[in-house]
C-alpha cells in the first residue's frame, strides 16, 4: 500500500529517484565537488535527469508531454532532490517557470514552453521583480537579487508591475541588450545564485507572456515556493539519518553516544520537527485542495515557512549531536545546514510568511509597513 | 444523506433547549462542567445511534469508514458538541472488548456504551508507577467466583462520575513488571471502593484517587487471560491514538478562535509578535490534522505507524503554549477572575497537565528515539531494574 | 566572605529573614490558607514582619528610621520573600512607596511618609494612572486595574497626567469621596489585587506629594519595579530546591529520576536559567550604579523582564519535571507558576519591556503605536 | 594613573600604521586573519611589558589585582585590540606553570610567553576521546632522557601558528581512564610531527590535527610527576574561566554593536521581532558580564563557584543564537559572499562550533547536575566504563 497521500506511482518514481540520486551524491563527494566549481549546478547531471530520466516532466500536464503527476509528483521529486542537494535547476524550472507558464501563459505559449520543459530542453529562472524593477517608457531598469538559477537559464521570466499596476510577466533571452547575469558565490554552495541588471530592457525585446492583478500573482507564486517544503523535509530527513547513523556508531563513555536520553531526545524532536514537517508539505500538495486556490495557497504559507523552520533547526541540531565533525567541512553536514539556512530566506522570511498568514487567519493588521528595506 | 449531513440536521435539532448550556462545555479542562446534564446528552446521543459508528454492523455499529468517522466527529465539533461523557468507553473499552472481549463480554458490555448508560474510566496508574507503567502493585486474588481486589489507582479520570472502572492489577504473588498481570472490569458503586477527587492547579478535579479494599469482581469479568494483562493495556492504548483526535481537534481550533476573537477585539491583533504566535498556532492545528490523517491512513489496527508516535507529544506540547498564549492575548485583565475562571483561564491552567499525562513529553521522547528511531535503550538502573 | 556583591551585614539579614518566613509558610501550609482566605494578605503576619522584625525599614536612609542598607538590602527581602511567597505589601509599600517619595516629595513630607514606612506603621499602594485616569476640573475620572495591594492600603498614591502633561503624584486616603476600592479574585491567589474606581476625585481632597516630567517618572518607576527581579529569582530558587528534592526522592523504572540525563539536563537548564536571572537581579541592585540613573534604569529594564521571562520558565519546567502531583492544588508548587506569570505581565509585559529596551540601546523605531488596548 | 588610562596611552600610540589593518580582527571564528601580523603584534604587546600582569612579580608580573585586570581587559576590547596570537600561552600555560611548574620550568617558559616570542597551543582531544576526555590513547614512554611519543591528537587550535603544545599521553601500560597519564610540553617544529589543517564549516582552518610518530621532547619537560597528567589538566581548563572572558565578552559587544549598525542602516531595526531579539541579546551580554563578576569575586584560585558552571554553555549559546540573528538581521543579501565571508557571515558559521568545543552542551549540562545540583550521575554502560 501506498504511503498517504502517494499513489503507487508516486512510490515507483521515488524509488528510481532516489537510487538515481544517491549514485549522483556519492556519499557527499559530487557535493564537494560542486563547491569546488563554484556553479552551484551540475549541467550533465541535470540532462541525464531531466532529459534522460525524464524528471523534468513529472508534474507537466500529458498534453505537453508531461507525467501529469501533479503536486505529488513533484514532492516526491523535490524532497528527494533536497535529500542530496541535487545541484540542477528543478525547483525553478519544472516548478516555478512551470507554474507562471500554466497559469499566465496562451495555450500556444504553454504548448511550446510546457513542452520544452517537460523534455527538459529549457531551463528558466523565475524573477520577482515588482519591488526591485521600475518601468519607464517601455523598458525596465533595476537589480533583482537573488536569483535562483538566472546564471544557466535559457529564459529569464520576469514579473514586474506594468502602467496599470498589474503584474507582467515578459520572458527575456539572457542575451537581451542592456540585461546582464552576475552570478555570485552564496553561503550555500550548492544552489546558483546571481544578481541580475536590467538597464532599460525594451518589453518589446521580450516575449510578453500574460498579465494578472497582483492578488492572483502572489497567489500563484506562493503555491510553487511551497514546494520548497518538501525539499527542506528532504533535507531534514538526510540530517536525521545522517545523525542516527553516526549516533549508533559513535562509542564515548563506554556506550553508544545514541543511548544517552539527552541524544536520543533531542533526536526525538528532530523526527517530530521533520515529521510535522513532512505533513506540512503533504497537505499543501495534497490533491483536495485542488478546487481551491485560497486554501492551497494557505497551505503553501503554512508549509513554506513552517518546514523551513523545521529544516535549520533539524540541521543545526544535527551538527550538535555530531560534536566536532559536524563542523568539518571535510563531513558534508554543514551543506544541509547552509541549505536549511537559505531556505528560510528565499522568497520570504519565515517572519514575513508568518505575518501574511496572520492577514490570511483574519487577525487585524497594522497599517504601517514594518518590514525592512 | 452523507453522515455529515445526516449529524448537521440532528445536532441543529436536539442541542438545543437545556442542552444550549453545555454547548462548546466538557472539553479537557472543562470536564468537571455540569455533569448530569452532560450525563443526559450522552444518553440522547446513544438513542439516536451515533456512538459505535465504527463498530461491526452485528453488534450494532455502522462499519463506517476512516474518512467518513473523520467527518463526523468534525461535524460534531463545528457544532459546539459538548465533551462527551461516554468517550473513554466508546473510544477505548469497547475497541478492546471487540479486539479481546468474549462473546458474553461483548453482550454484556457494549449496549451500555451504545446506549450511553454506562460510563467508563481507566485504572492504569498508581502512585508509585507513574511513568513506569509496568511497576504495578495493585493486587488481584480469585476467591471462588470472584476477584478481590487491593490497592490503589490515581489519575483516573472522572472516576466520580463512572459506572464502571478497567483495573490492571497483578494476578500472581511475586510476579514484576509486565508478567502475571490482569484485565479486570469492576463496577464503581460497591463497599470496596473508595473515591478521592484530587483538585488540579485550576482548583477543579477531573481526576481521582480510586482505593480498592476488598474490592469484588465477577470472574468472567477479567479480559483475556492470567498473564495477558499488559499485553491487552497496551493495545487499549494503541486505540488512544484513533479518529477521536480529529474531534479533539476540532475542540482546539474553537479555542484558537476564540483566542484570534479576542486579539481582535482588543487591539493585540496588531501586535506582530503576538500576530506571528496566532499563525504559529493555525499552522501547528493545520499540521496536527493532516498528520492526524497520515496516521489514520497509515494502520487501522490500533497499532501505531511511525508518524503516528508524534501525536501525543504534538498536541500536548501545541495546547500548552496555546494556553499561554492565551494569556498573552488577554494580556493585563488575564489575571482577573470574574465568578470562575474563564475558558481561556482554564485552558492555560489545565493544558499543564496535557504534557504529563497519558506519557510525559519525556516519555514520549523515549517511546519516539526507540520504537520509531530504533535507537538504543538505556542501561536500567541496577535498584530494581 | 559575603557572596559577591553582598556585605557582611546583607548576609544577616538574609539568614534571619529566611527563618522567620519559612516558619511563617510551614511548608505550603500557610499558602494554602491565604488562598482560602482570599484576600492575598496576611496582615498578622507583615505586621510581625514590618514592625516586631524591623524588616520595612530596610532600604529607608537611616535619618528616617531605616536601616540604609540600599538597593540590596531590599533584594534580599525581595528574594526571600519571593521564595515564600510572603503575602504582604512589602513590595508596594517599602519599594514603589517609598521609591515614590524618595525621588518626588518635600523634604517634610520625606520625613513623615518614609518613617512611618519604615516602622511598618503604613500600608502604601502606588497606581500609575497616567493612561488610564483623565483630569478635569481639577478631578481624576477612571479605573486603575491591576492596583496591588490598594484593597488594605493606608495612602493610596497616585500617578496622573496633570494639565502640563507633568506627571503629578497625589495621596489619598481610601475613604475620599468619589474613589472605591473593589478587591478581586486573581489567578495568583497569594497577592491581593483590586480595581480602582475614580469617579471626580478632587485632586484637592488628596496630598499632593510632587510633579515630574513623564521620563523621570517612567524611570524612577521602572528602577522600582526592578526589584521584582529578585522576587522572580527568590521564587525560581524555591521551584529548583522543590525540583531538585523530588527528582532526588522519587524512584521510576528502578533509578531515582534525577539520575536520567533528562531530568538532569532540565534542571540544569533551569540552574542557568536562575543563575542568569539572579544576575541580572543583583547587577540591577548594583551600587556601581548609583550615580548612573539612566544605566540604572537600564540594567532594571533588563532584569525585571529578564528574570521574570526565568521564572515562568523554570516555574513551568518544574511542574513539568514533578509529574503528575506538580499539577495538583494540594502540593505548592503552582503558587510559583502563578506568581510567575502574573509577573511576567505586571506593570509592562515582558514584550513592551523588551522594545523598551530596544528603544533604550538606540534601535531606531517604528512611530506606529503597535501595543494593545 | 589607572592601568585602563595607561593602555589606553599605549594603545592609541602603538595600535596604528600596519597594525591598523589587524584591529577588530583575529577573534574566535577569525583566528586565522593575518597570522603573521599578530605574531607581530603579540611581540609588541610582549616587550610593552602588558603579558602576564597578573603573575607575581617574582616572574616579571606586577600582581595586578582581579578589578585592575578586568579594566585592563575592558580597555584592549574597547580599542578593537587584535585577537591575542598568545592568549593560550598566557591565560592557560602559564598560570598552570606557576602553579605545578619547578623553577626551571617557570625558568625556561614563562619569558617566551611574557615576550610573546613563544606561541602555544592545547593537545587534549583524540579522535576517539572528544567528550570523554579520560579516553587517551596518545601514549609517552621514556627513553634514556626524552619522553618519546606516539599518536594523534585533534581539535588542536592554530597548532600550525605555534611552537609549543602541551599534550596529555599515557605514560602507563594498560592504565585507564584518568590514571597513569603525563602532561608533556613539546617543541612541534620536529620531525616526528605532523600538522594537518580541518577545515570547518566557515572554510576557514583553526583547528588541527597533529599526528605523533616517535615525536621527542626531554624528559624535563614533564609538568608534574607520572600519574599527575589528569590532575594537572583539569587545573589548567580551570583557569580558562579566568577574568579572559571579560575580554571575550568585549569583542561580542562588537559584534552586537555591528549588529544593531546593521539593523539601523537597512531599516530592520523597525521589525518588532528582530528589536526583541536583539534587545534579549543586548540584555544577555550584560547577564554574562554580571555572572563573570560574581564568578570572579567569588573564586580566585582557580576552583569553580557555583554560578560559574553556567559560563561557558551560557556564552556558547548566546554567541550561537547572536549569528542567527545576524544573518536575519541582514535578510536577503546575508547569503551573498563578496570577495571573503563578511564578519557577520563568519560569525555565523564560526558560532556553530562555541556550543560544541571545550564541552559540548550536552556535557555543561551534565557537569551543571552533577556538580552545581549534586545530582546523581547516571550509570555508565557496560561496553569498557
Amino acid at each position: 500500500m501506498p504511503s498517504f497521500p502517494f499513489q503507487e506511482d508516486h512510490d515507483m518514481i521515488r524509488e528510481a529517484v532516489k537510487g538515481w540520486l544517491s549514485d549522483w551524491e556519492d556519499g557527499g563527494k559530487t557535493l564537494h565537488r560542486v563547491a569546488k566549481e563554484g556553479q552551484g549546478f551540475d549541467r550533465t547531471a541535470w540532462e541525464g535527469f531531466a532529459r534522460d530520466q525524464g524528471m523534468a516532466g513529472i508534474s507537466i500536464a500529458e498534453q505537453y508531454g508531461g507525467a501529469g503527476m501533479g503536486l505529488l509528483g513533484r514532492t516526491v521529486i523535490m524532497e528527494e532532490t533536497g535529500y542530496t542537494l541535487f545541484s540542477a535547476p528543478f525547483f525553478s524550472t519544472c516548478v516555478l517557470g512551470a507554474d507562471m507558464i500554466e497559469a499566465f501563459a496562451s495555450e500556444d505559449d504553454k504548448a511550446d514552453l510546457l513542452s520544452k520543459i517537460a523534455s527538459g530542453d529549457i531551463i528558466i529562472s523565475v524573477l520577482d521583480g515588482r519591488n526591485q524593477l521600475t518601468l519607464k517608457n517601455g523598458a525596465l531598469s533595476g537589480v533583482v537579487s537573488p536569483a535562483t538559477d538566472a546564471a544557466h537559464a535559457d529564459l529569464i521570466l520576469v514579473a514586474a508591475y506594468d502602467e496599470d499596476n498589474n503584474v507582467a510577466l515578459t520572458g527575456y533571452s539572457p542575451n537581451t541588450a542592456g540585461l546582464s547575469v552576475t552570478p555570485f558565490a552564496s553561503i550555500d554552495p550548492t544552489r546558483s545564485q546571481a544578481k541580475v541588471f536590467f538597464e532599460n530592457v525594451a518589453l518589446s525585446d521580450g516575449q510578453a507572456i500574460g498579465k494578472t492583478d497582483n492578488t492572483a500573482f502572489s497567489q500563484i507564486l506562493q503555491i510553487a515556493h511551497g514546494a520548497l517544503a518538501a525539499e527542506c523535509v528532504g533535507g531534514g530527513q538526510r540530517c536525521l539519518d545522517m545523525t542516527l547513523d553516526y549516533a549508533n556508531q559513535r562509542v564515548q563513555f563506554g556506550r553508544q553516544i545514541g543511548s544517552f536520553q539527552s541524544v536520543k531526545h533531542k533526536c526525538a524532536d528532530m523526527f517530530i520537527a521533520l515529521e510535522s514537517a513532512r505533513s506540512a508539505s503533504y497537505f499543501a500538495a495534497s490533491p483536495d485542495l485542488d478546487d481551491d486556490p485560497v486554501a492551497k495557497f494557505e497551505a503553501s504559507l503554512i508549509a513554506k515557512n513552517y518546514a523551513a523552520e523545521a529544516y535549520f533547526k533539524i540541521a543545526g541540531d544535527a551538527i550538535q549531536m555530531h560534536g566536532g565533525i559536524g563542523f568539518t567541512w571535510e563531513y558534508p553536514l554543514h551543506y544541509f545546514f547552509k541549505r536549511a539556512r537559505g531556505n528560510r530566506a528565499l522568497f520570504t522570511s519565515s517572519e514575513d510568511g508568518f505575518q501574511m498568514l496572520a492577514d490570511q487567519i483574519g487577525l487585524a493588521q497594522n497599517t504601517t509597513d514594518i518590514s525592512g528595506e | 444523506m452523507s453522515i455529515r449531513e445526516e449529524l448537521n440536521q440532528w445536532m441543529l435539532e436536539n442541542l438545543t433547549g437545556e442542552f444550549e448550556q453545555i454547548r462548546w462545555r466538557g472539553g479537557p479542562g472543562d470536564e468537571d462542567s455540569s455533569p448530569e446534564l452532560r450525563r443526559a446528552w450522552e444518553q440522547k446521543f446513544g438513542e439516536a445511534g451515533w456512538i459505535g459508528l465504527q463498530w461491526p454492523k452485528e453488534y450494532g455499529g455502522r462499519d463506517l469508514s476512516l474518512m467518513d468517522f473523520v467527518e463526523f466527529n468534525e461535524e460534531y465539533a463545528r457544532h459546539g458538541g459538548p465533551g462527551r461523557a461516554g468517550h473513554i468507553g466508546e473510544t477505548l473499552m469497547a475497541p478492546t472488548i471487540l479486539a479481546y472481549g468474549s462473546e458474553a463480554q461483548k453482550e454484556r458490555f457494549l449496549p451500555g456504551i451504545k446506549n450511553g448508560t454506562e460510563l467508563w474510566c481507566q485504572g492504569y496508574s498508581e502512585p508509585n508507577a507513574g511513568s513506569d507503567l509496568s511497576n504495578i502493585k495493585t493486587k488481584a486474588r480469585l476467591d471462588g467466583d470472584s476477584w478481590v481486589i487491593n490497592g490503589q489507582k490515581i489519575w483516573t479520570s472522572l472516576a466520580h462520575e463512572s459506572d464502571w472502572i478497567f483495573v490492571i492489577a497483578r494476578a500472581e504473588e511475586g510476579s514484576k513488571g509486565r508478567d502475571g498481570l490482569v484485565f479486570l472490569l469492576v463496577e464503581l458503586d460497591q463497599p470496596g471502593i473508595e473515591i478521592r477527587p484530587i483538585h488540579q492547579i485550576s482548583g477543579t478535579a477531573e481526576f481521582n484517587e480510586v482505593y480498592f479494599t476488598e474490592a469484588k469482581t465477577d470472574a468472567t469479568n477479567m479480559i483475556g487471560d492470567v498473564g495477558e494483562g499488559w499485553k491487552i493495556a497496551m493495545a487499549l492504548l494503541g486505540f488512544e491514538r484513533g479518529a477521536s483526535t480529529l474531534g479533539q481537534q476540532m475542540m482546539f481550533q474553537n479555542e484558537l478562535n476564540l483566542i484570534i476573537k479576542t486579539a481582535n477585539e482588543n487591539g493585540r491583533a496588531k501586535d506582530p509578535t503576538l500576530r506571528r504566535r496566532i499563525a504559529e498556532a493555525h499552522a501547528g492545528l493545520k499540521v496536527m490534522r493532516f498528520n492526524a490523517l497520515r496516521m489514520l491512513n497509515g494502520t487501522q489496527d490500533g497499532s501505531t505507524s511511525k508518524e503516528g508516535y508524534i501525536s501525543k507529544i504534538f498536541w500536548a506540547t501545541w495546547h500548552r503554549d496555546l494556553g499561554e498564549l492565551a494569556m498573552d492575548v488577554i494580556g493585563a485583565d488575564a489575571e482577573i477572575i470574574e465568578d470562575e475562571l474563564s475558558p481561556l483561564q482554564k485552558l492555560f491552567l489545565f493544558s499543564r497537565a496535557d504534557t504529563i499525562y497519558a506519557g510525559t513529553n519525556q516519555i514520549q521522547r523515549n517511546i519516539i528515539s526507540e520504537r520509531a528511531l530504533g535507537m538504543p535503550k538505556e542501561p536500567r538502573g541496577s535498584a530494581n531494574g
